[in-house]
C-alpha cells in the first residue's frame, strides 16, 4: 500500500533530505565565527571606559538576548504559515525552534544579571530589557507547557500556533509597555551600551558573534527538524529508505 | 597570562557568563542530535509495528 | 453526481491511522448507516465530516460544489447530534430547544411545543433538563434535531439511552427526514427498517476501508 | 414553511442572553470571583501595615493585580461547562461565524465578572486608604482593563480546553499577555489616586482594548475549534 501525502510546498522527504546536507553548512562558519568572534572580544577588544573588562559579557549577553527574540520571530512565522496553509513542515519547523529559544532567553537573564552584579551591586535590576526577556521566557514556557499538555501532536501543533501568533502580537507591546513602566519610575538602567557608538574594534567582534550565534541557530534548527518531520510523516514510505 | 584571566576583577562575573552559554551551546548539540536519533527509533518502531500488523 | 460525497479520506488519531483513503457516496434521500467495531473510527468519521474533527486529507463534495468540512455554509444545512445530547441542564427542555433550534433559524415558540410533541416529550418540557433521565434527555436532543430542519444529519448512536418506542421513534424521524429528500448518515447498529433504496451502509474495519 | 435564518447578530445575542440568564441561574458561580478579590486586597493590610498612608501607596498594584488574579479564577469556568454538556460543539456547527459567538460568550463573561471586579475596587479602595475623589479614576481604568483581560482570558481558556488540569497553564499563558494591561492600569490608578490626569494611561488601556476587540474573538474562535477535536 503506498500513499504519500503531497504538499504544495516542501514536500517532507525534499525538505528532511535538504535539512541533512545544509547542516554542515552552518554548523561550521558558526562554530568558525564564534572562536573569532570570541578572540576579538576578548583579547584585541580594548576594555570599556566606563565598565572596564565586565563590558565583555556584552559577547554572550547580546547574542543570546538577540537569538531569544529572532527565534520567537521565527517560531511564530512558521506556524502562521503552518496554519494558513496547513503545512506540516512549518509547524515542523515551529516545534523546533521553542527549546532553543528557551534555553537562550535563559542564558540572556543569567549573562544579563552577571553583568549587573559589579555595576549595580545586585544580581535583579529591573532593567527594561532584562524585565522583557524575562516574560518572553515566561511566554516560551507557556508555549512548551500547552505543546506537553496536548497529546495529538496535529492538535498541539495547530494550538501552540494560535499560541505563538497572539504572543508574537504582543511582545512589541510588552516591551513598549516595560519601557514605558521603567521610564516613569526612572528605575536603574543597565544595557545603555547601544551599539553604534561602539568603536570598530568593540563592535567588529560582536556583529561575529551575532551572525555566528543566528547560523548556530540555524544547524540546530535544521537537525531538530528532521526529527520534527520524522514524527508527523509516521509511517510515510519514504521514511523506510531514511531508516535504513 | 594569569591577569587576562583575573579580567581586573571581573572574573567571577565573566567567566561564568561564559560558562553558562558554552554550557547552553554543548547542550543544545547534544538535545538537536539526541531528538533526530530518537525519533528515526520511533519511526522504526512504527514501521515493525505496521508491517506485522498489516501482513495477512 | 450525488448530494455528498467523499473522496481520500485520511485520519489520525495520535499514532493511528485510523481511516485509511476513505471514499463513499450519499445520494439525497439515503441514509447511510456507518457500522463497525468499537473504536474502528464510526464517530471520527462522523466528526471529520461535521467539521469538528481535522482530518489528514479530505476532498468533500456536497450538492455538487467542493467544500471545506468548516465552512459555514455547510455547516448551515448540517446537524451533528453526539454522544451527549448538547443541553444545558439549568434550562428545561423547552429553552434549550428554542436555543439550539434558535441559533439557525427563528423559532416560535408554537413551532417548540411542536418538537416536543412529535417526540412525546410534552409532560417534562417545562422541567428542569437536570430532573430528566438520559432518554429523556435524548428525546429532547432529537426533537431539536427534527426541528432544525436540516438537510444533512450526522447521528452518532441516535437511539444510545432509549427504550424499544425510543429507537422506532428514531426510525420514523430518519424516515421523515429522508422522505423529505434529506440525507442521513447514522452511527448505529439498530435495524432502521427503511427500504433498500434508502438505504447504503459503510464498513469501517480496523484498518478501514481500502479504496 | 419558509425558514428564515437567524443572523450572526442575533445569534450573537442569543449566546449572550442565554449565558446571563445561566448566570442568574446558579449565581453561587458570580460571587467567588468577587470573594476573592476582596480577600487578596484585604489581606495586604494584614500583611503589611495598617497605616493606611502606606497602604495607599501599594493601592493601584494591589487593586490590580487582585482583579487580574480574580479574573484568571473566572476564566476557567468560560468554556469548560459547555464543553463537557457539548453545547460548545453545536456553536461550531451550527452555521454562525463561530468569531460572533466567540465575542457574544467573551462579552457574558466580562458582564458577569469583570464589570462586578470593577463596581467592587473603589470599595476596597477605601479600605487600602485611597481618597474618594480617585474613584472615578480607579472605576474607568479598571472599566477598560477588565474588558481586555477577558478578551485575553478567552483565549487562554480556549487554547487549554484541550488540555487536563489547563486551569495553571491557563494562568501561565494569560498573565505575560496581561502585563501591558497590569502597567497602563496600575500606573492610571496611581494617578488618579494623586489627583493627577490620568488620560495618558487611559488611552493606551483603550488602545490595548480595541486591539483586544478586534483580535481576541478571532483567536479564541480558532482555540476552541482545536480544543474541541
Amino acid at each position: 500500500m503506498n500513499w504519500t501525502w503531497f504538499h504544495r510546498l516542501g514536500s517532507p522527504p525534499h525538505i528532511y533530505r535538504i535539512a541533512g546536507t545544509l547542516t554542515p553548512w552552518f554548523a561550521w562558519p558558526a562554530g568558525l565565527l564564534i572562536v573569532a568572534a570570541l578572540y576579538g572580544g576578548l583579547v584585541l577588544a580594548p576594555p570599556d571606559y566606563q565598565q572596564g573588562e565586565g563590558f565583555r559579557i556584552l559577547y554572550v549577553h547580546a547574542p543570546s538576548a538577540w537569538l531569544a527574540v529572532m527565534i520567537y520571530g521565527v517560531m511564530a512565522s512558521a506556524a502562521a504559515v503552518g496554519l494558513i496553509w496547513r503545512m506540516k513542515v512549518a509547524h515542523a519547523v515551529a516545534a523546533s525552534c521553542a527549546g532553543v529559544g528557551a534555553w537562550f532567553t535563559a542564558v540572556s537573564l543569567v549573562t544579563g544579571m552577571l553583568w549587573g552584579k559589579p555595576m549595580w551591586g545586585t544580581y535583579w535590576v529591573w532593567d527594561p530589557r532584562l524585565t522583557a526577556q524575562l516574560i518572553l521566557f515566561i511566554l516560551y514556557l507557556g508555549y512548551m507547557g500547552l505543546r506537553a499538555g496536548i497529546d495529538d501532536l496535529g492538535r498541539a501543533d495547530r494550538a501552540s500556533a494560535v499560541l505563538a501568533i497572539v504572543g508574537v502580537v504582543n511582545i512589541p507591546i510588552i516591551r513598549y509597555s516595560v519601557e514605558w513602566w521603567n521610564s516613569i519610575h526612572q528605575a536603574p538602567s543597565v544595557m545603555k551600551m547601544d551599539r553604534p557608538s561602539m568603536p570598530l574594534d568593540m563592535l567588529a567582534p560582536l556583529l561575529m558573534m551575532l551572525l555566528g550565534f543566528t547560523l548556530y541557530f540555524a544547524a540546530i534548527l535544521l537537525v531538530r527538524l528532521r526529527a520534527e518531520i520524522l514524527r508527523r510523516e509516521r509511517t510515510a514510505s519514504w521514511i523506510r529508505e531514511v531508516l535504513r | 597570562m594569569s591577569e587576562f584571566f583575573a579580567m581586573d576583577g571581573y572574573a567571577i562575573f565573566l567567566w561564568p557568563a561564559y560558562l553558562v552559554t558554552l554550557i547552553a551551546i554543548l547542550a543544545n548539540v547534544m538535545l538537536a542530535r539526541r531528538a533526530h536519533a530518537e525519533a528515526k527509533q520511533e519511526a522504526r518502531r512504527r514501521f515493525a509495528i505496521e508491517d506485522e500488523g498489516s501482513s495477512p | 453526481m450525488s448530494e455528498l460525497s467523499v473522496k481520500n479520506l485520511h485520519v489520525f488519531r495520535g499514532e493511528r491511522h485510523l481511516l485509511r483513503g476513505l471514499g463513499f457516496e450519499v445520494p439525497a434521500g439515503c441514509c447511510l448507516q456507518v457500522v463497525g467495531a468499537n473504536g474502528a473510527g464510526k464517530t471520527t468519521l462522523l466528526r471529520v465530516m461535521s467539521g469538528l474533527l481535522e482530518a489528514e486529507s479530505l476532498e468533500l463534495t456536497w450538492r455538487g460544489e467542493r467544500v471545506e468540512p468548516r465552512d459555514p455554509e455547510y455547516h448551515a444545512e448540517l446537524s451533528y447530534l453526539g454522544h451527549d445530547p448538547a443541553l444545558k441542564s439549568d434550562f428545561t427542555a423547552a429553552e434549550n430547544i428554542a436555543f439550539n433550534v434558535g441559533l439557525r433559524r427563528r423559532v416560535a415558540s408554537q413551532d417548540v411545543r411542536s418538537a416536543l410533541a412529535r417526540v412525546s416529550a410534552e409532560k417534562f418540557s417545562d422541567r428542569p433538563i437536570r430532573s430528566l433521565s438520559a432518554g429523556q434527555r435524548r428525546r429532547v436532543a432529537l426533537a431539536a434535531l427534527w426541528l432544525s430542519g436540516t438537510r444533512l444529519w450526522m447521528l452518532d448512536e441516535p437511539a444510545t439511552n432509549l427504550d424499544a418506542a425510543g429507537q422506532a421513534l428514531v426510525a420514523s424521524l430518519i424516515q421523515e427526514q429522508l422522505s423529505g429528500g434529506g440525507l442521513v448518515m447514522a452511527a448505529t447498529h439498530q435495524d432502521l427498517g427503511l427500504p433498500a433504496a434508502q438505504r447504503a451502509s459503510l464498513e469501517i474495519g480496523v484498518h478501514g476501508v481500502r479504496t | 414553511m419558509t425558514v428564515r435564518r437567524t443572523t450572526a447578530f442575533s445569534a450573537a445575542g442569543l449566546v449572550l442572553t442565554r449565558d446571563l440568564r445561566l448566570a442568574v441561574r446558579r449565581p453561587s458561580q458570580l460571587i467567588q470571583p468577587l470573594a476573592f478579590f476582596a480577600v487578596v486586597a484585604l489581606l495586604f493590610p494584614l500583611g503589611y501595615t495598617p497605616e493606611l498612608g502606606k497602604l495607599r501607596a501599594i493601592a493601584p498594584g494591589v487593586l490590580w493585580v487582585g482583579a487580574l488574579l480574580a479574573s484568571m479564577l473566572a476564566l476557567e469556568s468560560l468554556f469548560r461547562e459547555d464543553a463537557s454538556d457539548g453545547t460548545l460543539e453545536q456553536f461550531v456547527v451550527c452555521g454562525q461565524p463561530l468569531v460572533a459567538l466567540m465575542a457574544a460568550k467573551t462579552l457574558a463573561h466580562w458582564l458577569l465578572t469583570g464589570l462586578p471586579l470593577t463596581l467592587m475596587a473603589p470599595v476596597l479602595g477605601i479600605a487600602l486608604g485611597v481618597p474618594v475623589e480617585a474613584m472615578p479614576g480607579i472605576l474607568f481604568s479598571l472599566l477598560l482593563g477588565t474588558v481586555t483581560l477577558s478578551l485575553i482570558g478567552a483565549v487562554g481558556a480556549g487554547l487549554t480546553l484541550g488540555v487536563r488540569r489547563g486551569g495553571v497553564l491557563l494562568s501561565l499563558l494569560t498573565l505575560p499577555l496581561a502585563v501591558p494591561v497590569l502597567v497602563f492600569g496600575a500606573r492610571a490608578t496611581e494617578l488618579a489616586i494623586s489627583g493627577e490626569s490620568l488620560m495618558g494611561p487611559l488611552y493606551l488601556l483603550g488602545a490595548l482594548a480595541v486591539l483586544g476587540i478586534t483580535l481576541a474573538p478571532l483567536a479564541a474562535a480558532a482555540a476552541v475549534r482545536i480544543g474541541l477535536e
